[in-house]
């Protein structure tokens, strides 16, 4: 019997966010792809994949998560939508396989004390929010000169949208600014209404925290309306191309922050390229490789293999390893810059280091600006701050615990 | 005051492009009885392939705006006739006679089968329609009011395109024989066909009357919003348009789609941020059975009958 | 006829007048339904007879006029109400539940009796099951007479013309009114099946003493069984009397009979 | 039929089944002769109107189908033609039942009975003459059909067929509702057509007094074959014709009061 | 082996009103018993359970109830989404904020606070009628979409507006495991069937479907339309909501207003008309064709293209799925335009006469 690590890959390729959804599943696909490529798989283990249609609907993704959980060889699962994640998180546990929702999911399952099998990597809202409250504090000359001025949130009414509240409302509290919220209903087609409101109240900045059609509509309605763009700031789940491409000159200056970068110079994207694409194996089409969503979607597929890899270490090289082995793999990230490197990712990302107590392993991101034709990163990396999120995390965590009757994770079991 | 006048502008022009996609579905009511639940899929497909057709026309070497734009709309155009007869041939021809649910139901077919053809032949990302319409607004009144009052010019433009198409099909039923044909077959599919009613002609004739109006309504709404999958979901914003107006009438399509339109807008604005926001669309519903609850038939629909 | 006891009034309609926009479908009529006769209103198309038992029903709401049921005096009442007081109706137009069979179309005009509440019906344990069949036995009895046996379990969309009228007056029936309103029952009926509509509607006026209301266009019919008749013509009564009055006054000949009967 | 004229429509032995099941019509043949009027008498249910759905190929409506046999009109079959081609060579069918249409006028539904014809003269003209033999429809032309009465609805939809200025009619029931002098006149005028423009007639009917008073043939069904044949002297003074159909047996006319049928009647008391 | 119905005869009205008159019929149906509660769980893998199973006995639960509305009553709903959400929100608060809240008594208690939300979306219908008042149900859907999402209290204050439940038990017993599930869904839509189909063969099915076919007539020989349509969406909406319940608590685990939304909505309303308008089997039916029928096709699409030695991209398969789907209930229509129940009927009136064609 071949040695085959099974990745399931829920994805979807059709209905509203599928603009969105297919550079994402493209370049997961392809960087495993890659892997067996150039190095034969991971320590002799193929890489395997099956993906499955969700359409973003949480009925489907369920029905995805149960067909492909018992394969043989499962690593771990990326459920591509928050509503997905939501519904597994409750099943996980009995199933013993992780969950990872890079930039995504829920935000207190940062806390890997209460959230065993959750893996938040690189960011959650709050932390996306805070770091884009900390770039507004600097460009004002200081935190404290946000003071008095007008942030509106434009969010999608949904728990996606709704995730950076609690923290919003904090750091407006801390700062004394002033925070208006506007809900879009998805998929958010329909924004005249919300940016004749935006236009009524004349926010000194307006934050975006949309996903799918909605990203491209507001940019669109904030033209119609004469909202200047450089003063919109996108999660960075509103900051990949088809946000603004078809938008084009009037989405000159949005902003939007920035997880990992894209581009084809990264040394991954040229291994897909030369091993992959270039024999003609490329999932989707070429020009796209490279991409914003593109590039996450392979950064999340090479987190998995690290995690792979280093469960490997742990549990024995060459072996297929189970859900559990992977989850502690996935506990142990230790990627530094030369790991990073070794990955073809330096300067796409931060170094990452997860611990059962932190199941996020870095809360930096960058804010990058839309020129009209491509997206530029600025120079500049924030870390979230600590001290607010740490306590709201751990306060979540402990909500979540209590309504549930849970304990939290004995030491010893973070051995395990 | 002039925020007031802004809302109620933008309102009625949003009014106006629901009544585009609302009159897909008048148009074919009247005609069959069915209620074409396929019409936000039929946006979609024409959209899609206008878009496209718009790219790839530039590759055949023809590269000015307007040919393309032109050339673009006419293939996409008959698109739509293809797709028009094709339903005819394949589905409709065979349920002459059955119920309105049943057909309802095979459009809920067609719209499955629209959306997976429209996505596979066209691709499912996000495509341009580049029609020329300004993008910027445009301020009047600056001298009455600080600030003056905001209008989008590409919404104003839209709704002219809107009117006139609408002015000119409500024409069309209002004298014509083949108007009165039309809604003989939407009373009584086999009495219209003893008397020499050729239902399948009739029916071509309605969908690619419908498709047309779908491939408008797409292009102004795809230059509007960038045409991919979530164009579909007009048609949901255009069900009380078209129930307030009276499934069966064309010019109830317009004025149901104004009140829609600016009601939706005024209770967002002012009323919304009392209770959270996001009320616009329940209330647009709501609005609309408002309105029911006075004439059940809409406020232009036929009277419904029941006699004994 | 002479043997039978006619009764009282038990219906009386007083200066019904109706109009649909222009359309005057009623002025000022009058008459009046004794207990046990068979009352026949005669008239050409459009006369306005079908839209008189729409008042008398409930389905229509004259602008002028009252109607006495049993010493109650209405202007307009609910249909539903009506039939609860005992009023019993078939219709011109077949108005039958095209969804449903024979068998429920019957058993539905047997509603208005079921006493056993939902709760009951949803678990359907004794009284209920026992309601439930004691009517069927009901029902039986009518379509046992109705020969309508064999279709029992047929949707009544599928049956021929003829034969829905006949579940239609079984489903009236079915109601065990003490005032029957029919509505041309014998419509799309040959002659041998008219015979037996007749033998039926005086049955039911003979054994259970229901008074009946009949609008009927086979003079044949009319001129034999009813024991008074109403003549309407364009909205407005022309005559009224015993067949025979009927048959031989001149308007009536004019507007109605012509010559030839 | 003695010497058979020119047949413009022969039906030969056609089954009909509704929904794949339902085997209604046996194996039923008929003619009808260029300008006759033929008549189809038979009880409730016995398949008349299926018989005239075949022919004008509205079956399909109605989830049912010709399984066996052949329907040709002037020797060119048929059974796959739509109904509107029909109607182009001038056979129209007026439906059982009026099927109106409901939220046109009454002027609206005749208009559109003149829907395969071009010249608007030609339309004006048929409108005239429909009026002329109803003038009860000009007086509410302008009312929507379902709220006509009953017997108002069948002018108009006998007069909607004949703007069609059809060569041959199928009428089903068209006695059905009408006052007896309206009876009596749309038979003149089915008589009149036929004298003064040819139009041939197949019409069902329970009246079939009427019937066969004005059609020269009849064909009796029961029970979806046709049991009897003949011209229309012969049938009405057959016996059984007269005591099933006419109602005259043994003579004289029985009043309906007197009829009794003991069984029936016992069974109901019971 | 044959199936027939003669030489059984019906000696008392009690037999002929039987829900199976024909032997044959109760045989099959004490089998299909069987299998359901014992040879099922026996074969079936934890997949097919939680994937395929499940879903397809609370979509069947929810379909009766909406075929209830629809079907029986005539009045087209686009709010079932609503009433399920209702259903599981109610159920939801019921469970988690009183104490020792026995499970089964929360999802009634569910049911019954959708029942009381029906009813009020219902009275339009008094006087709007056909597609009109799918406006009415609509704008029901809309504002529990809404309500949901905006009012916290309804989801406990989470602060995403995502709610979930765990440590399923009933009568003491586990809910965990997928059987148990399955059990314990089968069980519920069993006896709330049954009393689904007692409902609609008695009185109050004939108000309801005399309603349906012609109000006004029904008027005429008694039947109170307010009654008659207010009793439909009370005990439509009441299934639905416990169905809404299941489906939270059950199926899901956790939710947001989203696995309420208008999809599911129009979702039922398939299953209702693909199965058969007024047919409790019907419901069953066109929950298997809309639950099933997307999967297997995802399964074996590919296998049938690599069969004719062709590799379609997984893209192409999602629109090739939308496409057989569309063209599937196109083709059912045609063939059957009252639904599969229809089709079953014709089916076994066919093996009735059988060997006779006719
Ligand atoms: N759509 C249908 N589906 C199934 N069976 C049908 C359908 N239409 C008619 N039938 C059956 O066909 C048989 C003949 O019906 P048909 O309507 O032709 O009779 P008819 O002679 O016209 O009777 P009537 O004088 O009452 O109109 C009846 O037994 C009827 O039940
Ligand atoms: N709801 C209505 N709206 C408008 N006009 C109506 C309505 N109901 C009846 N009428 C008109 O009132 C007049 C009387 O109609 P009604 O149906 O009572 O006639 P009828 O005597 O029953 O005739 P028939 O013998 O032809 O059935 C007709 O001219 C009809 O068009
Ligand atoms: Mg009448
Ligand atoms: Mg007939």
């Amino acid at each position: 019997q071949a040695k085959e690590q099974f990745f399931p890959l829920l994805s979807y390729r059709t209905g509203p966010y599928a603009p969105n959804g297919v550079p994402w599943a493209n370049g997961k696909q392809d960087y495993i792809k890659m892997i067996n490529a150039r190095d034969g798989g991971v320590n002799g283990v193929k890489l395997t994949f099956e993906e499955c249609e969700t359409g973003y609907a949480t009925d489907r993704g369920v029905e995805c998560y149960e067909r492909l959980k018992s394969k043989p060889g499962v690593a771990l699962f990326d459920p591509q939508a928050t509503g997905i994640t939501f519904a597994l998180t409750e099943k996980v546990v009995n199933d013993k396989v992780a969950l990872i929702t890079l930039g995504y999911g829920l935000s207190v399952a940062q806390d890997g004390q209460a959230f065993k099998w959750n893996f938040p990597l690189m960011g959650s809202y709050w932390t996306g929010a805070d770091i884009l409250i900390q770039h507004l504090g600097k460009k004002e000359g200081g935190l404290d000169k946000l003071k008095g001025k007008k942030i509106t949130l434009v969010y999608h009414d949904s728990p996606f949208g709704k995730e950076p509240i609690p923290l919003l409302e904090e750091r407006a509290r801390q700062l004394g600014f002033e925070l208006a919220k506007i809900p879009v209903t998805a998929p958010g087609v329909d924004q005249k209404a919300a940016w004749l409101q935006v236009r009524q109240n004349r926010p000194d900045y307006v934050l975006l925290w949309g996903w799918g059609v909605m990203n491209s509509t507001a940019l669109k309605e904030a033209q119609a309306t004469g909202y200047p763009r450089d003063k919109m700031y996108g999660v960075w789940w509103a900051g990949a191309e088809p946000d603004v491409k078809d938008v084009g000159e009037g989405a000159k200056g949005y902003n939007a922050l920035a997880l990992n970068t894209s581009g084809t110079q990264p040394k991954v994207i040229q291994d897909i390229l030369k091993t992959v694409h270039d024999k003609g194996q490329g999932t989707g089409p070429k020009d796209e490789v490279g991409s914003v969503l593109y590039t996450r979607g392979v950064i999340i597929q090479a987190l998995s293999v690290e995690a792979v890899r280093r469960a490997q270490e742990r549990f024995g090289k060459g072996k297929v390893m189970t859900g559990e082995q992977v989850r502690w793999g996935l506990e142990n990230l230790a990627l530094d810059d030369k790991k990073l490197a070794a990955l073809g990712l330096t300067g796409v990302i931060r170094p990452i280091s997860t611990s059962c107590s932190d199941h996020m392993g870095s809360s930096w991101a960058r804010v990058q600006t839309w020129d009209g034709a491509k997206w530029n990163v600025g120079a500049d990396w924030y870390q979230a701050d600590e001290q607010i999120i740490k306590p709201m995390v751990k306060a979540g965590a402990d909500k979540y615990l209590a309504d549930k009757k849970l304990t939290r994770r004995a030491p010893t079991d973070c051995q395990s | 005051m002039a925020f007031f006048l802004e809302t109620l502008l933008g309102g009625l022009m949003a009014g106006m492009l629901y009544s585009l996609v609302a009159l897909g579905f008048v148009l074919i009511y009247k005609a069959s009885g069915v209620f074409n639940f396929a019409q936000g899929a039929m946006v979609l497909f024409a959209a899609l392939a206008m878009a496209r057709f718009s790219e790839w026309i530039p590759l055949l070497g023809i590269t000015d705006f307007f040919a393309v734009n032109a050339l673009a709309f006419i293939a996409a155009g008959v698109v739509m006739f293809g797709v028009a007869w094709v339903i005819e041939r394949l589905v409709l021809r065979h349920l002459v006679n059955q119920e309105g649910t049943t057909l309802l139901m095979a459009t809920l077919g067609i719209t499955y089968f629209l959306e997976g053809l429209g996505q596979s032949l066209f691709g499912s990302s996000i495509y341009k329609i580049d029609i020329g319409m300004p993008k910027d607004p445009v301020m009047i009144l600056e001298s009455t009011f600080q600030g003056g009052i905001l209008i989008n010019k590409e919404d104003f433009y839209a709704a002219i395109i809107a009117a006139a198409l609408v002015a000119l099909l409500s024409v069309f039923f209002q004298k014509t024989a083949t108007g009165r044909a039309l809604r003989a077959v939407a009373d009584d599919h086999q009495a219209a066909q003893s008397i020499g009613i050729p239902l399948n002609r009739i029916w071509v004739i309605v969908w690619c009357v419908a498709g047309v109006v779908a491939l408008v309504a797409g292009m102004i709404w795809g230059s509007k919003l960038g045409v991919q999958f979530s164009l579909t979901t007009v048609a949901l914003r255009a069900l009380p348009v078209v129930i307030l107006g009276g499934l069966t009438s064309v010019p109830g399509a317009i004025v149901g789609g104004l009140i829609i339109g600016v009601g939706e807008k005024l209770s967002e604005v002012y009323i919304g941020p009392f209770v959270g926001g996001g009320i616009e669309i329940w209330f647009a519903y709501v609005l609309a059975l408002g309105f029911l609850l006075i004439r059940p038939q809409g406020l232009f629909g036929e009277k419904i009958i029941d006699r004994v | 006829m002479s043997d039978k006891k006619i009764g009282d009034v038990i219906l009386d309609v007083k200066n019904i007048s109706l109009s649909f926009g222009g359309v005057k479908a009623l002025t000022d009529i009058s008459f009046n339904v004794k207990e046990h006769e068979i009352r026949a209103i005669i008239g050409p198309n459009g006369a306005g007879k079908s839209s008189m038992l729409n008042c008398i029903n409930g389905v229509y709401r004259p602008q002028v006029g009252t109607i006495t049921f049993r010493g109650q005096t209405f202007g307009h009442m609910d249909s539903h109400q009506v039939a609860s007081m005992g009023i019993g109706r078939t219709f011109q137009n077949l108005a039958l539940f095209k969804g449903m069979s024979v068998l429920d179309n019957i058993m539905s005009g047997r509603n208005l009796k079921i006493k056993s509440s939902i709760f009951m019906q949803a678990l359907r344990i004794g009284p209920a099951e026992r309601e439930e069949i004691m009517h069927r036995e009901a029902v039986e009895r009518i379509i046992d007479f109705l020969e309508i046996q064999a279709y029992r379990k047929t949707p009544v969309g599928q049956l021929p013309y003829g034969l829905q009228k006949r579940v239609d007056l079984g489903r009236a029936l079915a109601m065990e009114p003490q005032v029957l309103l029919l509505d041309e029952p014998m419509a799309g009926m040959n002659v041998e099946e008219k015979q037996d509509m007749c033998r039926f509607v005086l049955d039911v006026n003979d054994e259970f003493g229901t008074t009946v209301v009949l609008i009927e266009h086979d003079m044949g019919v009319v001129m034999d069984i009813s024991d008074r008749v109403v003549v309407l013509d364009y909205g407005k009564k022309i005559g009224d009397g015993t067949p025979d009055e009927v048959r031989n006054n001149e308007d009536v000949i004019s507007a109605y009979l012509g010559t030839s009967h | 039929m003695s010497e058979p004229k020119n047949i413009v429509l022969n039906v030969n032995g056609i089954e009909v089944i509704y929904n794949h099941v339902i085997l209604v019509l046996k194996g039923v043949s008929l003619q009808v002769p260029e300008g006759g009027i033929v008549a189809i008498l038979g009880g409730n249910g016995a398949g008349k109107t299926t018989t005239l759905r075949a022919i004008s190929n509205l079956l399909a409506g109605e989830r049912g189908a010709v399984t066996k046999g052949s329907i040709e009109l002037r020797g060119e079959r048929i059974e796959n033609l739509s109904p509107a081609d029909l109607v182009k060579r001038g056979v129209v069918q007026v439906m059982e039942g009026r099927h109106c249409f409901a939220h046109l006028t009454i002027e609206e539904n005749l208009l559109t009975g003149g829907y395969t014809r071009d010249s608007k003269s030609e339309v004006a003209a048929n409108l005239e003459k429909v009026y002329n033999y109803f003038p009860r429809l000009k007086t509410r032309r302008t009312s929507q059909a379902a709220y006509t009465s009953g017997g108002e609805q069948q002018m108009c939809a006998i007069g909607r067929a004949i703007m069609a200025n059809p060569s041959m009619v199928l009428l089903d029931e068209p006695s059905m509702g009408l006052a007896p002098q309206i009876v009596e006149e749309v038979f003149e005028i089915v008589k009149d057509l036929n004298a003064k423009e040819k139009v041939t007639f197949l019409l069902a009917e329970q009246n079939t007094n009427m019937a066969l008073k004005y059609a020269d043939y009849g064909y009796i069904m029961e029970s979806g074959r046709v049991v009897m044949d003949g011209a229309a002297e012969d049938l009405r003074t057959n016996e059984d014709v007269k005591e099933f159909y006419l109602g005259v047996g043994g003579g004289e006319r029985k009043s309906f009061k007197d009829v009794k049928s003991y069984k029936r009647r016992k069974r109901w008391l019971a | 082996m044959f199936y027939r119905e003669n030489g059984q005869f019906k000696t008392s009205y009690r037999a002929d009103q039987q829900i199976l008159p024909i032997r044959q019929d109760r045989i099959f149906m004490a089998l299909l018993l069987i299998v359901g509660f014992a040879v099922v769980p026996m074969l079936a893998s934890d997949y097919i359970f939680r994937a395929i199973l499940i879903p397809f006995l609370i979509f069947s639960l929810a379909a009766v109830g909406v075929n209830i509305l629809v079907g029986y009553c005539g009045q087209i709903s686009l709010g079932s989404g609503a009433f399920m959400a209702v259903g599981a929100y109610a159920a939801y608060n019921f469970f988690v904020r009183i104490d020792g809240m026995p499970l089964v008594v929360a999802l009634l208690l569910g049911g019954v606070c959708a029942m009381l939300f029906g009813m009020l979306f219902g009275l339009p219908s008094l006087r709007v009628k056909g597609l009109y008042l799918a406006v009415a149900t609509l704008a029901a859907q809309f504002f529990a979409d809404w309500l949901f999402l905006r009012v916290q209290w309804f989801t406990n204050n989470s602060s995403s507006g995502s709610v979930s439940v765990n440590n399923l038990q009933v009568f003491g017993l586990s809910l965990e495991s997928p059987v148990a599930k399955y059990w314990f869904c089968l069980v519920l839509l069993a006896v709330i069937a049954l009393l689904a189909k007692n409902l609609v063969r008695g009185a109050v099915g004939r108000e309801w479907m005399a309603i349906r076919d012609m109000d006004v007539a029904a008027a005429v020989i008694g039947i109170r339309p307010m009654y008659a349509k207010l009793s439909a969406f009370a005990v439509s909406s009441f299934i639905v909501g416990v169905a809404g319940g299941l489906w939270a608590f059950i199926y899901l685990g956790a939710w947001e207003p989203a696995a309420f939304s208008v999809d599911q909505s129009f979702k039922l309303l398939f299953m209702v008309i693909i199965g058969g308008m007024g047919s409790i089997l019907g419901a069953f039916f066109g929950a298997a064709f809309i639950v099933v029928l997307p999967i297997a096709l995802n399964l074996f699409l590919p296998a049938i293209t690599g069969v004719f030695g062709f590799e379609i991209s997984t893209a192409s398969v999602s629109h090739a799925e939308l496409m057989v789907f569309g063209g599937l209930i196109v083709w059912f229509l045609i063939v059957e335009p009252h639904g599969l129940a229809k089709l079953w009927a014709v089916g076994k009136q066919k093996l009735r006469l059988w060997p006779f064609p006719h």
